[in-house]
């Protein structure tokens, strides 16, 4: 064996694509099919259900139709946005559902005149608002200065926050009317419903936010590895209190779109169990749930997936134990398609 | 399980046996990228095998390709004349095949004495035997010099020590080969040497070694064949009688051999610092229970401080609490006069300290993030316009640095995790050395970096230097410190035994610091920290 | 744990998908007492006067001394209050305010607890009130069975039990529990299936939103309301739809969205309780189909949104589950502990409200 | 290296000596972490005694202990899948579908009674355990869908609802959720039990490190050598046992006939005694005493509420996660003192 021929010096520094089999990988990667399906498994997913829905679905593809899911949806995804900066951060909330309560049941407090409140509509949502990230900020500081894990943290919130919420309202469903109501839940842009903007328009912010800003580069540094990010100078506690607060916000917007639609705000059962939706979004969309990457667009894409499933189910009339079963397994089924990569064994 | 050699081979003699562990025509790519193509290699029992190459030439893909931690896409391993397909690295390990894979952490949680034996437990009636598995934990390690209460957390350690476990593990496993991927990495001279001893044990018990490291003193002190590795492929194989230091390195970087220097180590600071100027970095009496113990480092602009010590003396420690990533019991750290209060990296960063941590897959990389996130991380605060990154000045930024220290990637956009070991550190050096700092805390800046990458970054450092920069280094190559440094810190146990200034710095004199403090100790210690408190934790456990 | 030597009739054997009919669920009646109540522990049906708001007694007459269970001085001695489930809906909140006003009136003290609909916590919240020293514990059982914990504790404890809403099945009459007062859950279903027949004369594509799952109010209303239907012979009315809404208003409507979309041509829906009734409502409202000329509902429970709907024009009818067991309780528990004894079952009335007599309820305030 | 020939002695000096006060604090240290827990109950029953007096009565105690069992058996299986870096969130609904096949298998016997629900319970275990292995998903995911779909097959075998039958009088059967032992439950002693024997297979067997191992770090572990898909298929399968054993002393004690929801929620409450515990939710480092703690102090500070206070449901809902807040704050407090790193 002896020396093989020597390259130049040039082409090994390799900041620059040399022309060596390195330069090759764009090319590569775009003929590599496993990878391509892998990375877009929540859409193939969603087509496919779509598709399904076309056939099956009496009446899937009329507007009137497009519009509800739409509305159904929104405010998974609003919810779910939160939950992906959390996760991003390795973190999870438990609370949004309560976080939901919370602000829905400070909004009736102040607006509904039952409860001797009959403030302005405007001020009862903005205080809602602030409410639900108030909330948000306490799991922050909790977790970011206390320490506490955030499972454990939010979990505590979880029970509190629906306490709290019942406290406002006096434990009662309260019941609401105001004209804007009838707009929000009616208002339509281009055909498509207001709601539904406002969950694009928050989506679009987020994936900004995560993909230009020193905020979103932060959370996927702490994401990735928490005491390497300290080290690199990330404010670790101020990123984590904006974390939460940002969830509780968002959470709080979608307490409040239920509260409208519902005509009533209920703080019992509004937003319950949707931490465990809105985690699986971000999970079948394509985010690490250990942290250090979020994707917005899957995110959406996975909530629109996981409310279609449950809408799929409703319409086509399946019987409670086996639409869980069938929820199930089209989980399994998604997350499985984007599973990671084996190429490197 | 062991082999008994059938022939005991002569270092610098052409073996006449079949070889252990035969490796034909391996390639493996990553995502349509070749990291490895055709590679064969024969590893003889009783011999000593190196592989060398620079940082991402493959050695450590190569490592994997043949311990089943990945499947080769093209070529063959045979082990005892019978190919092989190991589907993980515990069928690798089980057919006789121990391999210390690079930085690879074992598990910090546990005690030593439990990861020395991880997977291959001593049990009675199906019960660990605690204290066997201590006791003789402890035997062996000890033979590598390294004395320890295997009862402890192995996280307790430095990461000197945890090598030494995971070396410990290896070679008493039993296997007919040995594979070492950058042993020494975080070593010491003095374990560096014990290390070299096994190598050696292992070798006369007819065990194949493959031996990686950029350290080529090891490589020459103990191999017996070096292959040469470059962009994947297999450059040159010969007996290491048959070639010099010069010649390697030429073969490594695939440079005519007249280019080179040697492969030596350049002076960090080949010029005078300014002594008169103030000091940029005053650290004074830093304290702090159970770790420091009233020490203090001054460096004046242009001024290299090196810190010595032994194996957990401290030394990372120091550098951490001047960075405001440890708590400060007492004590003051001062950058131009003016004192810094809060204790956080963040606020160091602002004033332009920065500091390169030790262990950079637990402190350093964040490894789901590419190359240009993770070299932008700490500029942020630079290149923030209203929250808003800049993007085109990072890329400029990340662009400049990736050529500057031949960062080996695909592109800026690879993940840090893909890289090789040896990239990622340079990666992290480039996280640094953007901001231009004016204090620079370096804990082993130069570890797992290749001979030309090493010149590179030492060339750099001493670039920032003259521009007035004040470096604090901290090196496990006592060469490196003494080399590169203007004045030297010794520490033990976290208190400072003094300071070595210009002509004084020598590996002797630091050695007999350290050497005379152990003495005195020694004279006036009192019993050492005794058995039955031990016993009682582990049960407590 | 309680006597479980007689196995009840509620168990199917596990074969076949279909919900059990209700003589399964009810068993076949034995010298005109209903399966259920004897599996209550009731035997004979008593025919003395009831009293008000009451619609059957069974015998035998419980008395808490046969049970060694003491006098209740109701001036110094606590009793317990159990709800089982959180007080989230007006039925929930009807039946916990009843209990403490009917306490606070006689000067009693009530302790309270909430199970959450956690079967366990129940458990565990009637041995608490026990250890705290309550002397009697009046419970809204989760389920008629699975509290043999707290029954035989109670028991051991010589503390009065009074079961109220939900009957405890597989008792020997007082001898685990003291007298219970329940509704008779399926009896509700089948008056709503009457309700409906009624409100669309025998013909309609009818949706059900079924209450939660695995909940046994929920199994005990559809199997009485589609069995009335099938003994009704009203064929005309077609189930084209049954999704559970998880007795929440919210889910009420967004299953009725969804529903409305797949299935246009629905026009009947009778809802489990009224506040799916009332999701239903908006989610019709958005669609503009809201009114019984469009969509007819039949919801159970009485409150006052369900009824106020009536009045509206929304609801065509709502058969109550009366919440309001204090009175009938408190006294029940004073006649076994301290009087002549209590009958071991009594099934309460439930109104029913329909154009004629809603706005009434809601004046009256019948409507909780 | 000019010391070489005392290099041996020189390390044992800088081992030996000196750092044996660091050794000795920083194990006071690491004792308090590893009873954070246990500390954070102490104090709160403590307070009961003191503050509460129906609290500290035998008969309390004995029927806290009493409910807790059931969660914290639940919550040792869980301990071993958060140590090995995973999370079980399908316990509640295992738990749910080991009661329903209790009380219905045990009109064949108590054999049946015990046996079916352990198998069926395994075989859900395993299969999420191979899930997660063989094909490589995230344990919360595949755990998630067996929370929905193992409840959708509890709501499929009762019917829709709460089709479960009561439980004939079988003596050995029953005895296991009603009898007593020196006046305490079975179901107590059955814990302390499952307990005991979790604690030694964490700590003194093979497979118990092997678990923390991979918990600490999974790739690692693997290029240990480890068998990392054996034992972390393992840790599935034992939570989902746990949660039969609960399951089944359930049935045992009530006499069957629960509602087919039963064990809803039961997932949070056991992951969140674990993490209490002081188990790290990233795997690696617990304990499993630490969960028992957790799980006590849970129903400590439910039962502290319900003897201490007459509040209603939803105030009850808010002191008990502000008080929840405001132990695993003192907790996290406690246990940051042990340093820097
Ligand atoms: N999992 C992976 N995915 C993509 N590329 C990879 C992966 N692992 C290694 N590579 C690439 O393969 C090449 C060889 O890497 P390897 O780790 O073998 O280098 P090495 O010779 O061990 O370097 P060092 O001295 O720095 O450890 C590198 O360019 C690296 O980027
Ligand atoms: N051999 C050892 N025996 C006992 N404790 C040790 C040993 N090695 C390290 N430690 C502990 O680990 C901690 C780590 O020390 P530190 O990392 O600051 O040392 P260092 O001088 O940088 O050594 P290294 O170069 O190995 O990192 C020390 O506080 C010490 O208590
Ligand atoms: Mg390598
Ligand atoms: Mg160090």
């Amino acid at each position: 064996m002896s020396t093989t021929t020597t390259p130049t010096t040039d082409e090994r520094t390799t900041a620059a694509p040399p022309p060596t089999p390195w330069s090759s990988r764009i090319g590569v990667r775009g003929g590599d099919w496993g990878r391509w399906v892998r990375e877009r498994g929540v859409y193939l997913a969603l087509v496919v259900l779509v598709l399904v829905n076309v056939v099956a679905t009496p009446n899937f593809l009329t507007l009137g139709t497009l519009q509800l899911y739409a509305v159904q949806t929104a405010t998974v995804i609003i919810v779910s946005l939160g939950m992906a900066l959390v996760i991003g951060t390795g973190g999870v909330d438990l609370s949004v559902g309560a976080t939901m309560a919370v602000a829905a049941a400070v909004m009736a407090r102040l607006f509904s005149p039952s409860d001797g409140g009959g403030s302005p509509l405007a001020l009862a949502i903005v205080v809602a608002l602030v409410a639900g990230t108030l909330v948000g900020v306490v799991n922050g500081l909790v977790v970011a200065v206390g320490r506490v894990q955030p499972i454990v943290a939010t979990l505590a919130m979880l029970v509190g926050g629906r306490g709290l919420a019942l406290v406002f309202t006096g434990g009662a469903l309260v019941e609401m009317f105001h004209p804007f109501f009838t707009t929000v839940r009616t208002a339509q842009v281009l055909t498509i419903p207001a709601i539904f903007w406002l969950a694009i328009l928050l989506a679009v912010v987020l994936a900004v936010v995560v993909r230009r800003t020193a905020f979103g580069f932060r959370v996927l540094a702490i994401g990735g590895n928490l005491p390497a990010s300290r080290l690199a100078g990330v404010p670790v506690r101020r990123t984590l209190v904006g974390v939460y607060a940002v969830s509780g916000f968002l959470a709080a917007v979608a307490g409040l779109i239920v509260t409208m639609r519902l005509r009533a705000a209920d703080p019992s059962y509004v937003g319950l169990n949707i931490e465990l939706t809105a985690i699986t979004a971000v999970v079948v969309g394509g985010s690490l749930l250990t942290g250090g990457k979020v994707r917005v667009l899957g995110t959406v894409a996975g909530a629109v997936l996981i409310q279609l499933l449950e809408n799929t189910l409703t319409a086509q009339n399946v019987t409670d134990s086996i639409a869980r079963i069938i929820e199930a397994l089209i989980i399994i089924a998604a997350v499985f398609i984007q599973r990671p990569s084996r190429s490197a064994r | 399980m062991a082999a008994p050699p059938t022939v005991t081979t002569t270092p610098g003699t052409t073996p006449t046996t079949t070889p252990t562990l035969a490796v034909r025509h391996l390639g493996k790519s990553f995502a349509g990228v070749a990291a490895l193509e055709d590679v064969s290699l024969d590893l003889m029992p009783g011999s000593v095998h190196a592989l060398v190459g620079e940082n991402g030439a493959g050695k450590s893909t190569l490592i994997k390709l043949m311990t089943g931690v990945y499947t080769a896409d093209t070529g063959t391993v045979r082990h005892r004349g019978e190919e092989t397909a190991y589907s993980s690295p515990r069928s690798a390990q089980q057919d006789g095949i121990a391999t210390i894979y690079q930085e690879v952490h074992l598990a910090p949680q546990l005690s030593v004495a439990r990861n020395f034996f991880l997977g291959n437990e001593l049990t009675r009636w199906g019960r660990l035997d605690l204290a066997r598995m201590a006791t003789e934990s402890a035997a062996v390690l000890g033979r590598l010099g390294i004395t320890v209460d295997t009862r402890r957390r192995l996280g307790e350690f430095s990461l000197g020590v945890q090598q030494m476990v995971a070396v410990a593990r290896a070679v008493s496993a039993d296997a007919d080969v040995v594979i070492m991927d950058e042993p020494t990495s975080s070593l010491e001279p003095k374990e560096v040497d014990s290390l070299l001893q096994a190598v050696r044990v292992l070798k006369d018990d007819g065990v194949a070694v493959v031996y990686v490291s950029h350290k080529l003193d090891e490589v020459f002190a103990v191999c017996d064949t070096i292959t040469v590795l470059r962009d994947g492929h297999l450059v040159w194989t010969g007996e290491t009688a048959s070639t010099n230091r010069r010649e390697l390195v030429s073969r490594m970087l695939g440079r005519d051999a007249s280019e080179l220097t040697d492969g030596r180590l350049t002076r960090l600071s080949g010029r005078a610092p300014v002594v008169d100027a103030p000091p940029v970095l005053e650290a004074t009496h830093l304290s702090r229970r159970l770790v420091l113990d009233d020490v203090s480092v001054v460096v004046r602009p242009g001024e290299v401080v090196g810190l010595a010590g032994l194996l957990g003396s401290g030394r990372s420690e120091t550098v951490k609490t001047i960075f405001g990533a440890l708590p400060l019991d007492s004590g003051e750290v001062k950058v131009d006069g003016r004192p810094l209060t809060r204790q956080s990296p963040a606020s160091r960063l602002r004033r332009k300290v920065a500091l390169l941590p030790e262990d950079r897959k637990a402190e350093g990389i964040i490894p789901d993030l590419s190359i240009r996130d993770n070299i932008g991380l700490a500029a942020l605060p630079h290149i923030t316009r209203a929250g808003f990154v800049d993007d085109r000045r990072l890329d400029e930024i990340v662009e400049v640095f990736m050529r500057r220290l031949r960062i080996k990637a695909s592109g800026p956009q690879q993940v840090v995790s893909e890289l090789s070991g040896g990239n990622q550190q340079k990666v992290l050096l480039a996280r640094l050395l953007c901001l231009e700092p004016k204090v620079l805390l370096l804990d082993e800046p130069t570890r797992g970096i290749d001979v030309g990458a090493k010149a590179e970054v030492q060339e750099l450092i001493a670039e920032l230097a003259a521009k007035g920069m004040a470096v604090v280094l901290i090196s496990s190559e006592l060469e490196e410190v003494v080399e590169g440094s203007d004045s030297v810190v010794v520490l033990r146990d976290g208190a400072q035994l003094g300071t070595l200034v210009g002509a004084d710095i020598s590996e002797d004199a630091i050695m007999d610091l350290i050497a005379g403090a152990a003495e005195q100790e020694q004279a006036a210690a009192a019993e050492p920290a005794a058995g039955p408190t031990d016993h009682a934790r582990e049960a407590a456990s | 744990g309680c006597s479980t030597g007689q196995t009840t009739s509620s168990s199917g054997d596990g074969n076949g998908g279909a919900a059990p009919t209700v003589a399964e669920t009810l068993g076949t009646a034995q010298n005109g007492v209903p399966a259920a109540i004897l599996a209550a522990g009731g035997t004979t049906l008593l025919t003395t006067a009831k009293p008000e708001g009451v619609e059957a007694q069974y015998g035998p007459m419980c008395k808490g001394s046969d049970l060694g269970i003491g006098k209740i001085d109701f001036t110094k001695d606590t009793i317990g209050w159990a709800q089982s489930e959180k007080e989230a809906n007006p039925f929930r909140i009807a039946s916990t305010k009843s209990q403490v006003d009917t306490a606070k009136a006689k000067g009693w003290k009530l302790l309270t607890t909430n199970a959450q609909s956690n079967v366990q916590q129940e458990n565990t919240d009637i041995k608490g009130m026990i250890d705290k020293g309550a002397k009697a514990i009046i419970f809204s059982p989760i389920n008629s069975t699975g509290l043999g914990d707290a029954i035989a504790y109670a028991k051991s404890k010589k503390v009065a039990m009074i079961p109220v809403d939900r009957n405890i099945t597989g008792v020997t009459g007082c001898q685990d529990v003291g007298p219970q007062l329940g509704s008779d859950f399926v009896q509700q279903g089948r008056r709503a299936a009457d309700a409906m027949i009624k409100a669309t004369g025998g013909q309609a594509k009818l949706a059900i939103l079924l209450g939660a799952s695995g909940v046994n109010v929920t199994d005990d209303r559809t199997a009485g309301f589609l069995d009335e239907l099938k003994q009704k012979n009203a064929s005309g009315i077609e189930v084209v739809f049954k999704q559970t809404a998880d007795f929440t208003r919210e889910k009420g409507q967004s299953v009725t969205e969804t529903l409305l979309r797949a299935h246009p041509e629905v026009n009947a829906i009778y809802a489990e309780n009224d506040e799916m009734g009332l999701g239903a409502l908006a989610a019709l409202q958005d669609a503009g189909k809201a009114g019984t000329d469009k969509v007819h509902i039949v919801s159970i429970d009485g409150t006052k949104g369900a009824v106020q709907a009536i009045v509206d024009g929304n609801f065509d009818a709502v058969i109550e589950s009366n919440p309001a067991f204090g009175p009938a309780a408190q006294a029940a528990l004073s006649a076994y502990v301290n009087g002549d004894g209590a009958p071991a079952v009594t099934i309460t009335t439930d109104n029913q409200y329909d154009k004629s007599n809603a706005q009434q309820a809601i004046d009256s305030g019948t409507a909780y | 290296m000019t010391t070489t020939p005392s290099t041996a002695t020189a390390g044992a000096a800088t081992t030996a000596d000196a750092p044996a006060v660091a050794v000795r604090n920083r194990n006071v240290a690491s004792a308090l972490l590893r009873n954070g827990a246990v500390l954070a109950l102490a104090l709160v029953m403590v307070a009961g005694f003191v503050l509460v007096p129906t609290f500290g009565s035998a008969d309390n105690l004995r029927n806290v202990a009493l409910a807790a069992s059931f969660i914290a058996i639940i919550a040792a299986g869980m301990t071993f899948v958060v140590i090995s870096g995973g999370i079980d969130l399908s316990v509640g609904s295992t738990y749910a579908l080991a009661v329903i096949l209790s009380a219905q298998a045990s009109a064949s016997g108590s054999a049946a009674a015990i046996l079916a629900p352990l198998a069926a319970c395994a075989v859900v275990g395993l299969a999420q355990g191979l899930a997660i292995t063989v094909l490589r998903l995230p344990p919360f995911i595949v755990t998630l869908a067996g929370l929905g779909g193992v409840r959708g097959l509890v709501f499929l075998v009762t019917h829709e609802g709460n089709d479960v039958p009561q439980v004939p009088g079988f003596k050995v059967f029953e005895v296991l959720g009603t009898g007593k032992l020196a006046t305490i439950g079975t179901p107590v002693w059955i814990t302390l039990a499952v307990f005991a024997i979790g604690w030694l297979v964490l700590n003194r067997t093979a497979f118990g490190q092997h678990v923390q191992a991979i918990g600490g770090n999974g790739p690692a572990a693997e290029l240990m050598g480890l068998p990392v898909k054996r034992a972390t298929t393992s840790v599935y399968v034992i939570s989902a046992l746990c949660a039969g054993v609960a399951g089944i002393l359930t049935t045992a004690q009530s006499g069957g006939g629960q509602e087919a929801r039963i064990g809803d929620a039961y997932e949070l409450q056991a992951i969140a005694a674990v993490v209490i515990g002081g188990t790290l939710l990233a795997g690696g480092v617990g304990s499993i005493i630490g969960s028992l703690a957790g799980v006590m102090l849970l129903f400590v500070i439910q039962n502290l509420i319900v003897q201490g206070a007459n509040l209603n449901s939803y105030v009850q809902q808010l002191v008990s996660g502000a008080f929840l807040l405001v132990v695993v704050l003192v907790q996290a407090a406690l246990t940051a003192r042990r340093g820097g790193t």
